[in-house]
């Protein structure tokens, strides 16, 4: 097999790099928008992008960056699935001579080059906006991902982090949803039950429940009373906030991310040298700069 | 009749799934002041609808023997399905609600087909159309979901009618009228002959496959109609809908009394098992009980009402 | 083939092969309008195949079946019941979930029509009508999983009769039934030919042959051997037609000492079973039970191994008082039990000969819980030579076994745990008269060895001719105490019957 | 000894998965160059031990006629028990090792103790325990995963020996246990029995109860082997690790030739239903097929595979 790697590892001879790439799961809006900016990115610069899905499971993640490793390809990115547990398909893959990128989110072994933003701030983002629209006093309800995520905790770090900062903003009650809207929409109805008109605000970690929620707080005659945000600004959300119906939501540069790391990929894989970390901030979406977000 | 009077009861289910729902509801209502409220009661109701269609569906496939699993895809595939024609000034809302039942009856009928057909066990023909299903949704979708959805079709299973939630009328119709095949026609009766002893019904000649075909294709239009509802619900439809769906639905059927080697069960007793899940999931949140300690408390309940159910039993 | 007009039902060239084994070759059978034909052959013969064929049940790999001159050759269960065919399985196909009245018109509701309304009680009427007019006392609207086997078996008897049909085949229909219910089925029998419906009888009972047949067509090892007229027959000739050999006598006189009380039980109850029941065994002596069907025998030994537990009432085995909790406990003191009914309670179906025939002395083959497979087989071996039980090999699984030779296996695994208290229920039902005569022989080796056993049937013959002694229940209660010497039919069915 | 020549090429199992195994196996040595190579065959392999394990444990369980959808949630327990207490520098690796298996089993024979004790279906103490687990792995972990674990226990899922990733090592010294005990020990034949007839298995003079616990415990045990070897693996215990496993695992025993109504089923043909799922994941990874369609072709070849081994028995 020592051929078949010669045929594909020379980047530089002009042949086509091929660059292997692990995501955290395509039924994930986001994240299905993250790889087709890659795509299309890779499509402009002539390389060839396996994609495989990860369906959420580090073990997952490892063993198709394993599987990359037996292919020999030139570079490999991978959007993590967790923080600790996709850390040993860094270790493998830099073990293997191949770079690795992580895009989006990281990873505690640090990778060749990094590309994404961190999840705290964005939680921390859409938390302020909550704690700045109450003038720091109010009672919040927030909702989970599914529990155990990196994405969860992380959201969840950066929203306790400026609760902390604000003691007049009481987290009433917050439980999972498990990034589901039909779930997040059953969780705020069963809310509403039993804490009616004290609701001020309501974070939900991802837009879908975000939506799920404002379906909830509409049909029961709420949500003009009470305040909606999330994250991630996927279309649904976008339009939402158009209507008013959803407070606000953060931009995640999904495009950026995409583009980023392909870059960094056939930057590595010819050797030449990257940034080691390319921070891509996030943005608060509201109505007043919904605008510029809906072109893109 | 006094002996119509027992049966009736007996087909009603089982004393001690109701004593532990009343039981369970008591504690609540003392626990949580919402939890007895019209409002409340309804919301429980609507949210319990979805997994009450997907478990009467395969409540008929388990009396049969048999067992369906791609029951969540199928929610994934019709409400793709239906929310591609639902966008506003297309079709007429009969055109997305006729795509996604026919697209459900249609998979369910493949599942009867190959397994009526060759003598893969159901348990891998529907593990199989499960995985082949979430695909097809994703494919469809291009992984994304489909919103701007019509608003007459976000009435089906958003709207109210007269004050109550269109779910839960939808969930009463269908609840009677699968109720009633399953107790008073031919074709329920040959569902619980071809599930108590096959051979029995094979020597009585009944058709074992054109039942079968028919079981899988009715849990295939019930998982329609829910994929529909849910779609409709929350006015979008997404590729990763019902993941998951197929086993809540398969738990409801047998909390209810429905047993997997085949032969039992009633509709009252799935409708039953819905509701107990519903409750106990409602209550929870309504007491904020941790969403650590909410797994722990659901599964203790969930075994702890079976197994009350089952000691009444054994006493009688 | 020509059609003859005497002939209902002509059956040629029938060939029949399951995985590699001929269960039928070329085989033939003629019947008449209006007769008993019985059909005979030892267990394995092929009798139930050929009428599974008939009934359209298997497809036969080659040959000819006309009826009324019609080609049925593949034709479907369903077409077939309504040309005028109907059966009584050997297996009793009955649905456990549904009741009396439902299971009688299964597959016929309504004529099959899977979208149409049930009328069940419509139903329930019907089937009511129908049990009144056999005699039978079973409410329609009964579950069917609550039966006793001579309910269920009388059940499965009212649902072939309820089609009308021109042919039945009852495929021994009397194996669970004691002598009042045979007498009734007898007179249905006589009812239905003499409306000219034809009546294909298999049946190891040979009183009841020689009783109801107009004519016999005998098979041995799937081939055809020969149809004559039930008058032209004796016993032996018929044997022989069956078995190729004579048999000498059924019931060799064995006379044994009587040893020390093995079991002993006193005053033992359980509500709604028996009452008060107290007798004691003796090593080398066949204690024979008698009774009417549901008299409780079967419930009797069932407590006594262990399967149920009894109300009230003391067991002593070999003097000591005794709380038996399970079968294992039974096993581990000396206790084995053939049960009635060795589907349910008998074999491991999916299991092989050995297997079975080594499942409750498994660990005497093992080693540290390791299995010495030498020792195994051995064993299996030496059980499948003494008992001469008819496999393909010891790894044959006893699904494929004739009736007879499952039972075999049974009391094989039973014998190998080397109790000193056999109980047997009714270990000849569906057997053949030569695996019959060989069970009998071996009840009597048994005797001879110093084990003591408990023999419960419900044919007297049996029970007068193996027994020492004769316990009579009815209704669950003991009424008597007969020895050999007292014992006769008409005594013992005198207190079978007694209040 | 001709006979038992039969046996063990019946023992092996099903030669239309064979045949089905090798053709995919063929097709995929032409259509990707890599697939073939040592290093591609011992990284399928690995990625198949972890459900192999769980799906031994499943077959046990299947085979006397129960099932375990508890084994992806002790999977979670016992990685996050073993994690506690692998930091470095504190217990010798025998510790985590030893506490994960304890609760692995632990947690097994909780599900036969209620299994036994009452008549609950295995599906609802099991499906109801999976809540438990998922609900106790989060709590003991305060939904956080636990890292930072010393590198000799990293090294038990994660390391080589002579070149041979340790994972491979475990499964094929598990697999022949788990055969031996299956086909050669009394405990073995006694889950066939029970599962065949648990009447006659009763009457025949076995304990059921005391069957059944070993079997669930089995399970429990090898779920907690696969849990320590993942967090090895991955180097972290997490609350969500084995989320879904268990219907990989019952897919594996089924595909492989163990009915749902218990009673058949050998651990060759569960290895070889796992190898075959994770041979054709890998083979789509290689082809790069796209996700969603990777879903489509997975669950088609499945059920072909499938339906070409039962073909292959009623033609025999
Ligand atoms: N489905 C089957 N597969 C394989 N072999 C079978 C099958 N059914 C029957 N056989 C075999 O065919 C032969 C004939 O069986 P059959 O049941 O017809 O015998 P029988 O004459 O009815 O015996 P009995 O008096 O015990 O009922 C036997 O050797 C039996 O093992
Ligand atoms: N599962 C059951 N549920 C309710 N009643 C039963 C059940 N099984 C048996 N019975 C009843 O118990 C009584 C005794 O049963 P059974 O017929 O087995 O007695 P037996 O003396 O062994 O008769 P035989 O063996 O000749 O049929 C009968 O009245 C029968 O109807
Ligand atoms: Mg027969
Ligand atoms: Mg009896």
């Amino acid at each position: 097999n020592q051929s078949a790697s010669n045929e594909k590892s020379g980047g530089s001879d002009g042949k086509k790099i091929v660059v292997g790439a692990t995501m955290l799961s395509m039924q994930n809006e986001f994240i299905v928008n993250v790889h087709d900016e890659m795509a299309k990115k890779a499509e402009a610069d002539g390389v060839e992008l396996i994609t495989v899905d990860a369906e959420r499971s580090a073990l997952k993640q490892v063993e198709q960056v394993e599987s990359f490793i037996a292919q020999h390809v030139d570079a490999i990115i991978m959007n993590p699935c967790e923080v600790e547990a996709s850390s040993p398909a860094v270790t493998k893959a830099l073990a293997a001579k191949i770079p690795i990128i992580n895009v989006n989110s990281e990873t505690s072994t640090k990778p060749s080059a990094f590309v994404g933003s961190d999840d705290v701030e964005s939680a921390r983002i859409a938390m302020k906006f909550i704690a700045e629209k109450l003038n720091g006093k109010g009672n919040i309800l927030m909702m989970h991902g599914y529990m155990g995520q990196a994405a969860q905790i992380k959201r969840e770090q950066g929203a306790q982090e400026i609760l902390k900062q604000y003691p007049n903003l009481k987290l009433l009650a917050h439980q999972t949803a498990e990034w589901d809207r039909a779930k997040g929409m059953s969780l705020m109805e069963n809310w509403i039950q039993s804490f009616g008109s004290q609701i001020n605000a309501v974070f939900a970690q991802n837009d879908e429940m975000g939506l799920g929620a404002v379906k909830a707080l509409t049909d029961a005659g709420l949500k003009d009373k009470v305040l909606v945000v999330s994250i991630d600004a996927i279309p649904d959300a976008l339009q939402a906030v158009k209507k008013g119906s959803l407070d606000a939501t953060v931009f995640q540069n999904a495009e950026q991310q995409g583009a980023k790391a392909i870059e960094a990929a056939v930057k590595l894989a010819k050797g030449q040298p990257v940034e080691k970390e390319t921070l891509i901030p996030f943005q608060l979406v509201t109505k007043q700069n919904l605008g510029e977000f809906l072109k893109q | 009749m006094e002996n119509s009077y027992k049966e009736r009861l007996r087909g009603l289910g089982k004393y001690g799934l109701f004593i532990a729902f009343f039981a369970i509801c008591l504690t609540l209502t003392f626990l949580a002041p919402t939890f007895l409220t019209v409002q409340n009661l309804m919301i429980i109701v609507t949210q319990v609808s979805i997994n009450a269609l997907l478990a009467f569906g395969v409540t008929f496939v388990i009396i049969t023997g048999g067992i369906d699993l791609s029951v969540g895809s199928i929610v994934a595939v019709t409400g793709i399905a239906a929310a591609t024609f639902a966008h506003p000034d297309t079709y007429p809302v009969i055109v997305p609600i006729g795509m996604g039942l026919l697209a459900g009856l249609a998979f369910g009928a493949f599942n009867g087909f190959i397994i009526t057909r060759s003598k893969v066990p159901p348990f891998i023909v529907t593990l199989g159309t499960m995985t082949v299903g979430r695909g097809l949704a994703l494919i469809l979708s291009k992984g994304r979901p489909i919103s701007n959805l019509s608003d007459s079709f976000n009435f089906i299973g958003g709207g109210k009618i007269l004050g109550v939630p269109t779910l839960i009328l939808i969930l009463i119709v269908t609840f009677i009228i699968c109720s009633v095949i399953l107790r008073k026609t031919v074709l329920g009766r040959y569902m619980y002959a071809v599930g108590g002893n096959e051979q029995a019904a094979r020597a009585s000649g009944i058709q074992l496959s054109t039942v079968k075909m028919v079981v899988y294709a009715l849990s295939g239009g019930l998982a329609a109609l829910a994929g529909i509802l849910l779609t409709s619900r929350i006015t979008t439809g997404q590729p990763n809908a019902g993941a998951g769906f197929e086993l809540d639905a398969i738990a409801a059927a047998i909390i209810g009394g429905t047993s997997t080697s085949g032969g039992t069960g009633t509709m009252t007793g799935t409708l039953l098992g819905a509701l107990l899940i519903g409750v106990i999931s409602n209550g929870l949140d309504l007491l904020n009980v941790t969403s650590y300690y909410q797994q722990v408390v659901m599964g203790v309940i969930i075994i702890g009402a079976v197994v009350l159910d089952s000691l009444n039993q054994s006493t009688r | 083939m020509q059609a003859n007009q005497d002939y209902i039902l002509q059956v040629r060239g029938l060939t029949k092969t399951f995985s590699g084994v001929k269960a039928l070759d070329n085989v033939q059978l003629a019947v008449r309008r209006g007769e008993v034909h019985a059909l005979m052959g030892e267990n394995g013969a092929g009798k139930s195949t050929l009428m599974k064929i008939l009934i359209g049940l298997e497809t036969p790999d080659s040959g000819e079946i006309r009826f009324e001159g019609e080609d049925l050759t593949t034709g479907h269960v369903r077409d077939v019941m309504k040309k005028g065919i109907s059966m009584i399985h050997q297996e009793m196909l009955l649905v456990p979930e549904l009741t009396v009245a439902q299971n009688i018109f299964l597959g016929r509701e309504k004529n099959g029509k899977l979208f149409s309304w049930l009328n069940d009680r419509n139903l329930n009427h019907q089937a009511a009508e129908l049990l009144k007019q056999m005699g039978v006392n079973i409410a329609p609207d009964t579950p069917m999983k609550r039966l006793s086997v001579a309910q269920m078996q009388m059940v499965e008897i009212a649902k072939a009769i309820s089609n009308d049909a021109k042919v039945i085949i009852m495929d021994e229909p009397t194996s669970a039934l004691s002598d009042k219910e045979v007498a009734t089925l007898f007179g249905i029998i006589k009812d239905l030919t003499a409306k000219g419906v034809a009546i294909i009888y298999i049946s190891h009972k040979m009183d009841e042959i020689f009783a109801i047949s107009d004519t016999i067509t005998v098979l041995r090892d799937g081939t055809y051997i020969g149809t004559k007229p039930a008058a032209e027959l004796d016993i032996d000739t018929l044997i022989t037609m069956m078995v190729g050999r004579k048999i000498e006598s059924l019931f060799p006189s064995s006379k044994t000492e009587r040893g020390n009380e093995v079991l002993s039980v006193k005053n033992l109850s359980r509500q709604g079973e028996f009452e008060d029941i107290s007798f004691s065994a003796y090593a080398g002596e066949v204690l024979g039970i008698a009774g009417l069907m549901g008299a409780g025998r079967t419930e009797i030994a069932r407590t006594i191994y262990g399967l149920d537990k009894p109300d009230s009432g003391d067991i002593y085995v070999q003097g000591e008082r005794i709380d038996i909790k399970s079968p294992q406990e039974a096993i581990e003191r000396g206790i084995g039990y053939v049960s009635e009914d060795r589907k349910k309670l008998g074999f491991i179906p999916r299991l092989s000969v050995r297997q079975n025939i080594t499942l409750s002395s498994l660990r005497q083959h093992a080693k540290g819980g390791l299995l010495q497979a030498k020792s195994e087989l051995a064993a299996a071996q030496t059980v499948i030579a003494d008992l001469k039980i008819k496999a393909a090999s010891p790894n044959q699984s006893v699904v494929y076994l004739s009736g007879g030779n499952q039972q075999k296996v049974v009391i094989g695994k039973v014998l190998l745990s080397s109790p000193s208290l056999v109980i047997l229920d009714e270990p000849t039902r569906g057997i053949d008269i030569g695996a019959k005569a060989e069970i009998y022989k071996l009840i009597n080796q048994l005797k001879e060895k110093g084990i003591a056993v408990i023999l419960i049937s419900s044919e007297l013959p049996e029970l007068l001719g193996l027994s020492d002694r004769i316990l009579v229940l009815a209704k669950g209660k003991l009424t008597a105490t007969l020895s050999t010497d007292e014992a006769t039919q008409e005594t013992i069915m005198r207190y079978a019957m007694q209040p």
